[in-house]
């Protein structure tokens, strides 16, 4: 067992030794998650230092490393093949660092603690998985794995709407689930195995273009099953129109279920193009890159615009990941280096400020019990060190250089105005609201007359400075040098771009 | 007729009659020793079939398990004054007309099959081949059955507990 | 030398009274007696036929795996009755009608 | 060189965070680590300029970078670009950073943010000093929104009171708005020239890479930047405001440096701005110099009569830069600088004795207000004369330091003026002229409320006197440095900067666009410029007393009634009383506009977007129900017949079902022996 598999498959280890652990043992239970989602993070910090910066991926399984490649299911083609490349590695770092994090944040969670640490051990598991696999099989199973304990973590633990959200969330991503499961066997009959002839699950032959066959090289065929693989991934994402169930979502679930749902599964959608669309089905991206151009646009402004209508402080941070999530479409539209960079510099970086924004929100439910922006005012006073924690990561929100949200944004920028003048023009607009709603919100939480009602809150406790300051640094060392990632991926996703025609 | 022939058919006649007595009998206490009886029939004719460690785990499991379990089953639900008290029963004649049913099948199938007996084999130790044959060919069930045990025992145990806030 | 069928005959037979005790029995506990006596005439069976028809002694594993399904069944269902005795003082299957309807 | 430079600029930060993290817990709150890493840094400045007045050569350029992001087709390098432009501004910017740092110990003495005050402005210092130094655009970029986040902090300090939070988030805002154009200019920057440093930059626009339309675009693009940095008109209306923020930082970021930054970028950018682009840039600043002079006349408010000033004079200095002064420009960036944080920290000695005033007489008010004042002179008489000598440095009279560089940005509007065939250029130098009248009226309008006369409220008065000396002193220094020989060294001549340091050092930098057309962008003959100068200085001059004169009159020896004055043009008054409005219009429409959109949009994402999802649900739901109904009362129907009849007869036959296992056992055996029996017979 190679170590991509220890970090995968570690956590879901200390989930089965939580479930023979009796509930009452409340701390052995917390203990034990935290030590497993811990050991991910070890493991996979380690391959960090041990990651190759100069390898490819993509397409070439010799360019991947720590590769995993065994047969499991033979008799379907099915192969347990996992490994990284500059894809994949920081989503798999950031999985693991967050599911660290979000079990910190998870300390106190109010009932059945049992259950949501193994479910969440689960989740973990499932994520990293998702963004290891390189068979498709492998990466279904992972990605509707992950589906359940989410279900059950918004269902169970979330808010009062919390049944509503989850079967929202549920069924909207069971649709795209379908569409890429029909996509999936499509491509299981149609594309070739090179060296037995056979069907086959691997991604890697399916990117090759000369092991599909002449079904699959018709341009209708692959632009509807480009489009239903699209669909698929943009429910996760969230592309506009099928935005709607983050919002619910995101409101309703609780902290730690919020910070992995915008760190890291909205991050799947467009991992998950990158990952798989493009490589196959290179020509239809490039016909449809406009369109997903001006989808990210909309993304952009779209969210912007409705995170600053909103009155309830979690829902204003779920539309501003739509908003930011919009940067990583338009970066990822235009094929250029910079903006596919950009694009995936934002995944990561989005991955952090947004974990960031839903732990403040989730420090300040906490105290108060309710997330209206208008209720609260001038915490500033009675909180200091959170509002000043609170401020760092809404500046980096609004992309305030030195911090990663900048260099992300300004790398899409840089790549997308070479090719889509206009949109980038209209996107870069998005800056200002992104500001106006940002500051908007820190004034009317953090600055004016104190209300009354909050003279005597506690500030910011040390867990959940733990949560918060390690995600802060983060933000600010990659703003300001950039590089260890930039170099990590920018091997990678060069690469991707000239498979584009 | 040989010896061991002679004592064959004693042996059957002791088991039917032990049988009967279980199945006729009113008396709870007395099915139960009856049922012991019947069981080590049987041993013996494990023995006579050759399959010598069948009958030791018949008398090991049936007779020091099953009938032990048994027989404090009776002991537990039957206050011991009135073990020899008569336990009402169902309909005789509906009973008979179905035991009969069931011997008419049974009778029609065994002597309207033509058994033959193909194979002759010298008798000898079963015990070793059984255990290769439970760690290969029946590996599966062996385990399956070996979790099934464990469940069940486990199930047992819980169902028999008493509930602490129940008395 | 003693015949096939004088087995299969026996254990007919007390496959039989096996029927007829889970017949004639209201008491849960003779029930369980006849259910045994006729686990043992199945196992009888099986033991004869390893013996004259089979090449191997493919019957006498069955009949392994019977005892100890056997003694599982025994288990859980003395524990049932220890049960049912408990909540109503008495073993009568007969009077175990709640579910009816 | 670099060395000295990279420590001028990172001491800063290393305060910056020191003094966030544990600031609270040093001694003194850690105002020492602030001023001292400041002062640090204007030691190592002064010794930067003092190399480079013993090179003493027009072309001194050191500059050093490091690789920051690489993505093999995208290259991005960051690092120092020190020429004597460079030097000369981080000398000012640390000067000023350093007086305002040791002022603020007394004025901010005893806030309970004391510690957080400190930890700002050393993040602030780095960041200008950063942003005048880099040699590339991102980061100037970069710096640029570092400043302006400083500023934002800073603006909001006082953020329990709403309009302090109202005003930072609205600086803050009103300068994304100019960053967005900025931005959008760096990116046709990028996507032609390939990359952000600037001395590419000038060769690619000489080469011609960038050019015609798209490069006069890139030039006002960037200029919008400057716009929103500078508060030029229309996006001025956040620097008013910004004086919600403590005096100091109001000197040091809303006159002296973070708002010439703006100047400071075209001065950077004056290689590659078009003849059209300079129009742009030359108008808009001579607008907004007249503009917001008139409305600095009517306001009270001690302090936003100084910033609307600088607004007027940040108008100038963007003048100069479009028509090609650019030396002016720049120059009076520097004096600026001096005399108007001068001003600022003069002013908050004031409202500081005011405040405490206040205080001690427990009369409620606002301590900005000139209504309350009058006759200080006797009781502050250090900040009196410091001031007195500022706003005689900004009205331009000779001797001070305002004059030289105020002249030559006149004279060079008026060169301009007189080098252009369309006489509509002439705009430019009227618009700067009658500005001129109106700054020194409004300054000695200031001068004459705040320091003569009676004293206003007798009570308030009693308790006035003078600032400590840490607050004095920074004033003496600055005094001393809006003296007009400081910048024309080695020539003692108060006529103009020519033949001193200052104008030998910076020169006007070769514009690409005319390496690239091949001719200059902007012609003026020699003796045009001499001619305009020494119009334009006469001129001045006149205008200046002029101003002074007037205020005189009106405020001091009350020869015109001031009420019935402004009776009289009541309209143009409340005009600008009212600041034109502009924030009323914003308010109006951008603001509301904008709020209105968002709930739009909201409304559209709740009931339109989730409506179809829960619609198309609704649609399921319904569809089910009706298949439901068809079900139930038609294929049911059906069923249910055949149920019924089943039902009758199972009625009868139930009675077999008794529940006893037993009786199916026997059942099982009886129906399994009647089977057998049929097949068998």
């Amino acid at each position: 067992m190679g170590l991509i598999s220890l970090a995968t498959f570690f956590p879901v280890l200390g989930a089965l030794i939580i479930l023979f652990i009796p509930k009452e043992k409340l701390s052995t239970i917390k203990i034990i998650a935290l030590v497993f989602s811990l050991g991910s993070l070890v493991v996979t910090t380690f391959l960090w230092t041990q990651y190759q910066y100069g390898m490819i991926g993509i397409n070439d399984e010799s360019q991947f490393q720590f590769v995993e490649h065994l047969a499991w299911i033979p008799a379907f083609h099915i192969e347990y093949f996992v490994g990284v490349d500059g894809l994949s590695f920081p989503m798999v770092w950031l999985t693991s660092l967050l599911g660290f994090i979000a079990v910190v944040a998870s300390w106190n969670i109010p009932k059945a603690q049992k259950g949501y640490f193994a479910l969440f051990l689960l989740l973990d598991t499932a994520m990293i998985g998702v963004f290891v696999s390189l068979d498709f099989f492998l990466f279904y199973v992972f990605w509707e794995v992950m589906l359940l304990p989410m279900y059950f973590l918004i269902g169970i633990w979330g808010g009062p709407r919390r049944e509503y959200a989850a079967i929202k969330f549920f069924l909207y991503t069971l649709l795209g689930s379908v569409l890429m499961l029909l996509v999936m066997l499509a491509l299981y009959f149609n594309v070739q195995d090179p060296v037995t002839g056979g069907h086959t699950f691997n991604m890697l032959h399916m990117m090759q273009q000369s092991n599909h066959n002449s079904w699959l090289s018709r341009f209708d065929v692959r632009f509807w099953l480009y489009l239903a693989l699209f669909i698929g991934f943009a429910i996760k994402v969230p592309i506009f129109p099928f935005h709607t169930w983050l919002p619910d979502a995101h409101v309703e679930a609780p902290t730690a279920i919020s910070v992995i749902l915008a760190g890291i599964l909205l991050k799947m959608g467009t991992y998950g193009i990158l990952r798989i669309s493009y490589p196959i089905f290179p020509d239809i991206a490039k016909y449809t890159s406009y369109a997903l151009a001006v989808l990210g646009v909309i993304n952009i402004l779209y969210g912007a615009f409705v995170a600053m209508a909103q009155s309830d402080l979690k829902k204003l941070v779920a539309y501003s990941s739509v908003s930011h999530m919009g940067f990583v479409l338009l970066g990822m539209s235009v094929f250029t280096s910079a903006g596919i960079n950009g694009a995936v510099f934002q995944m990561f970086s989005h991955g952090i400020i947004t974990a960031m924004l839903f732990l403040i929100v989730g420090v300040i439910y906490d105290r108060a019990h309710h997330r209206e922006i208008n209720g609260f005012g001038g915490l500033a006073v009675s909180m200091p060190v959170y509002a000043g924690v609170a401020s760092l990561a809404f500046f980096a929100a609004l992309g305030l250089p030195g911090m990663t949200g900048f260099i992300a944004e300004a790398l899409v920028f840089i790549g997308a105005f070479s090719v889509y003048r206009v949109l980038t023009i209209i996107a870069a607009f998005g800056i200002i609201v992104t500001a106006s709603y940002v500051l908007w919100t820190v004034q009317r939480v953090f600055l004016g007359k104190l209300n009354p009602k909050y003279e005597s809150i506690g500030d910011i406790n040390g867990r959940e400075l733990f949560t918060l300051v390690p995600l802060g640094l983060l933000t600010i060392f990659f703003g300001i040098y950039p590089l260890p990632i930039l170099n990590m991926i920018k091997v990678s996703l060069n690469y991707l771009i000239t498979l584009i025609p | 007729m040989e010896a061991t022939q002679v004592l064959f058919w004693f042996i059957a006649v002791v088991t039917i009659l032990s049988a009967g007595i279980v199945a006729f009998s009113s008396k709870l206490i007395h099915s139960a020793f009856a049922l012991l009886a019947t069981l080590v029939g049987f041993a013996a004719f494990y023995v006579y079939l050759g399959a010598d460690f069948l009958a030791v785990a018949q008398i090991m499991i049936y007779v020091g398990g099953i009938l032990i379990l048994i027989i404090f089953g009776v002991m537990m639900t039957h206050r011991i004054y009135d073990t020899s008290k008569r336990t009402a029963h169902n309909s005789l004649i509906l009973s008979l007309l179905g035991g009969a049913a069931m011997a008419a099948i049974l009778g029609m199938i065994i002597f309207r099959s033509p058994w033959t007996a193909t194979v002759f084999k010298t008798l000898k130790p079963t015990t070793s081949m059984i255990g290769t044959s439970i760690l290969t060919n029946y590996l599966l069930p062996f385990e399956v059955i070996s979790v099934l045990l464990l469940g069940a025992l486990v199930g047992a145990v819980y169902l028999a507990r008493r509930e602490e806030d129940e008395e | 030398m003693i015949q096939l069928e004088s087995y299969l005959i026996i254990s007919a037979i007390v496959f039989v009274l096996g029927i007829f005790t889970i017949l004639y029995k209201k008491n849960a506990v003779g029930i369980l007696m006849g259910v045994e006596l006729i686990l043992n005439s199945v196992n009888l069976n099986f033991i004869a036929f390893a013996r004259y028809i089979d090449t191997y002694i493919n019957g006498q594993l069955v009949a392994i795996f019977i005892i100890i399904l056997a003694a599982s069944e025994a288990a859980v269902a003395l524990a049932i009755i220890l049960n049912m005795y408990r909540d109503r003082r008495s073993v009568d299957v007969t009077k175990m009608d709640e579910m009816k309807n | 060189m670099i060395k000295l430079a990279l420590f001028i600029w990172l001491l800063p930060l290393a305060a910056f965070v020191i003094n966030i993290l544990i600031g609270k817990r040093l001694p003194r709150k850690g105002d020492w680590l602030s001023v001292g890493a400041i002062g640090i840094s204007f030691i190592l400045s002064l010794i930067m300029l003092y190399r480079v007045l013993v090179d003493y050569d027009p072309n001194f350029l050191v500059q050093g970078s490091v690789p920051w992001i690489d993505l093999g087709v995208l290259k991005l390098n960051m690092g120092l670009y020190l020429d004597n432009l460079a030097v000369i501004i981080v000398t000012a910017v640390s000067t000023v950073s350093f007086l305002v740092h040791v002022y603020s110990i007394g004025y901010m003495e005893g806030d309970p943010l004391y510690n957080r005050f400190f930890a700002y402005l050393s993040l602030f210092s780095f960041s200008m000093l950063g942003l005048v130094m880099w040699d590339n655009l991102f980061g100037i970029y970069m710096m640029w929104e570092l400043v302006g986040i400083c500023s934002y902090l800073l603006i909001g300090f006082y953020f329990t009171k709403d309009s302090a939070a109202n005003a930072g988030k609205k600086a803050f805002i009103v300068n994304r708005v100019g960053d967005f154009g900025f931005l959008i200019g760096l990116l046709i920057v990028i996507s032609t020239v390939g990359s952000f440093n600037l001395t590419t930059i000038h060769q690619a626009v000489g080469q011609g890479v960038l050019h015609g339309g798209l490069l006069t675009a890139a030039g006002i693009l960037l200029f919008a930047g400057a716009v929103g940095k500078s508060a030029q008109f229309p996006l001025h209306v956040w620097l008013p405001d910004a004086m919600e923020g403590p005096t100091p930082v109001s000197a040091l970021i809303h006159a002296a440096t973070m708002v010439a930054a703006g100047v400071y970028l075209m001065a950077r950018l004056n290689f590659m701005l078009t003849f059209d682009a300079m129009l742009v840039v030359a108008y808009v600043g001579g607008f907004t110099s007249l503009f917001a002079a008139t409305i600095a006349i009517t306001q009270n408010d001690i302090k936003r009569v100084l910033a609307y000033s600088t607004i007027s004079q940040l108008g100038y200095m963007i003048m100069a830069m479009g028509v090609g002064a650019y030396v002016a420009g720049f120059f009076h960036l520097v004096t600026h600088a001096m005399f108007k944080a001068g001003l600022f920290l003069g002013s908050g000695s004031v409202i500081h004795a005011m405040h405490h005033s206040m205080e001690k007489t427990g009369i409620h008010g606002d301590p900005n207000d000139m209504r309350q004042m009058g006759g200080f002179r006797k009781k502050m008489p250090y900040t009196h004369i410091t001031f007195v000598i500022f706003s005689l440095a900004l009205s331009g009279i000779p001797f001070f330091s305002g004059f030289l560089s105020k002249d030559a940005i006149l004279g060079g509007t008026l060169a301009f003026a007189m080098s252009q065939s369309n006489p509509i250029h002439y705009l430019l130098p009227t618009f700067g002229f009658v500005a001129a009248i109106i700054t020194a009226f409004y300054m000695f309008r200031l001068i004459i409320n705040t320091f003569y006369g009676k004293p206003k409220n007798e009570s308030l008065f009693k308790h006035i006197h003078e600032s400590p000396k840490v607050m004095t002193i920074p004033l003496m220094a600055l005094a001393f440095l809006s003296l007009y020989f400081i910048y024309t060294i080695p020539s003692i001549s108060p006529a103009g900067p020519e033949g001193g340091w200052f104008t030998h050092l910076i020169e006007r930098p070769i514009s690409a666009v005319a390496t690239q057309l091949g001719h200059p962008v902007l012609f003026i003959p020699e003796h045009t410029e001499h001619a305009a100068h020494v119009n334009g200085m006469l001129i001045s001059i006149i205008f200046a007393l002029t101003g002074i004169l007037l205020a005189y009159l009106f405020y001091y020896w009350k020869k015109i009634d001031v009420e019935k004055f402004t009776q009289r043009i009541k309209p143009l008054y409340a005009l600008s009383f009212n600041k034109y409005y502009m924030d009323e219009l914003y308010q109006a429409t951008v603001v509301s506009g904008l709020l209105l959109w968002n709930q739009m949009l909201a409304w559209f994402d709740l009931h339109v977007i989730d409506g179809i999802v829960n619609g198309s649900a609704w649609v399921v739901r319904n569809f089910s129900f009706m298949d439901g109904w068809i079900d139930k009362y038609i294929v049911d129907g059906l069923v249910n017949l055949v149920a019924n009849m089943t039902l009758a007869f199972g009625k009868s036959v139930r009675k077999i079902e008794t529940g006893q296992i037993q009786n199916y056992i026997l059942g099982a055996v009886l129906g399994a022996f009647f089977i057998i029996i049929l097949t068998m017979i």
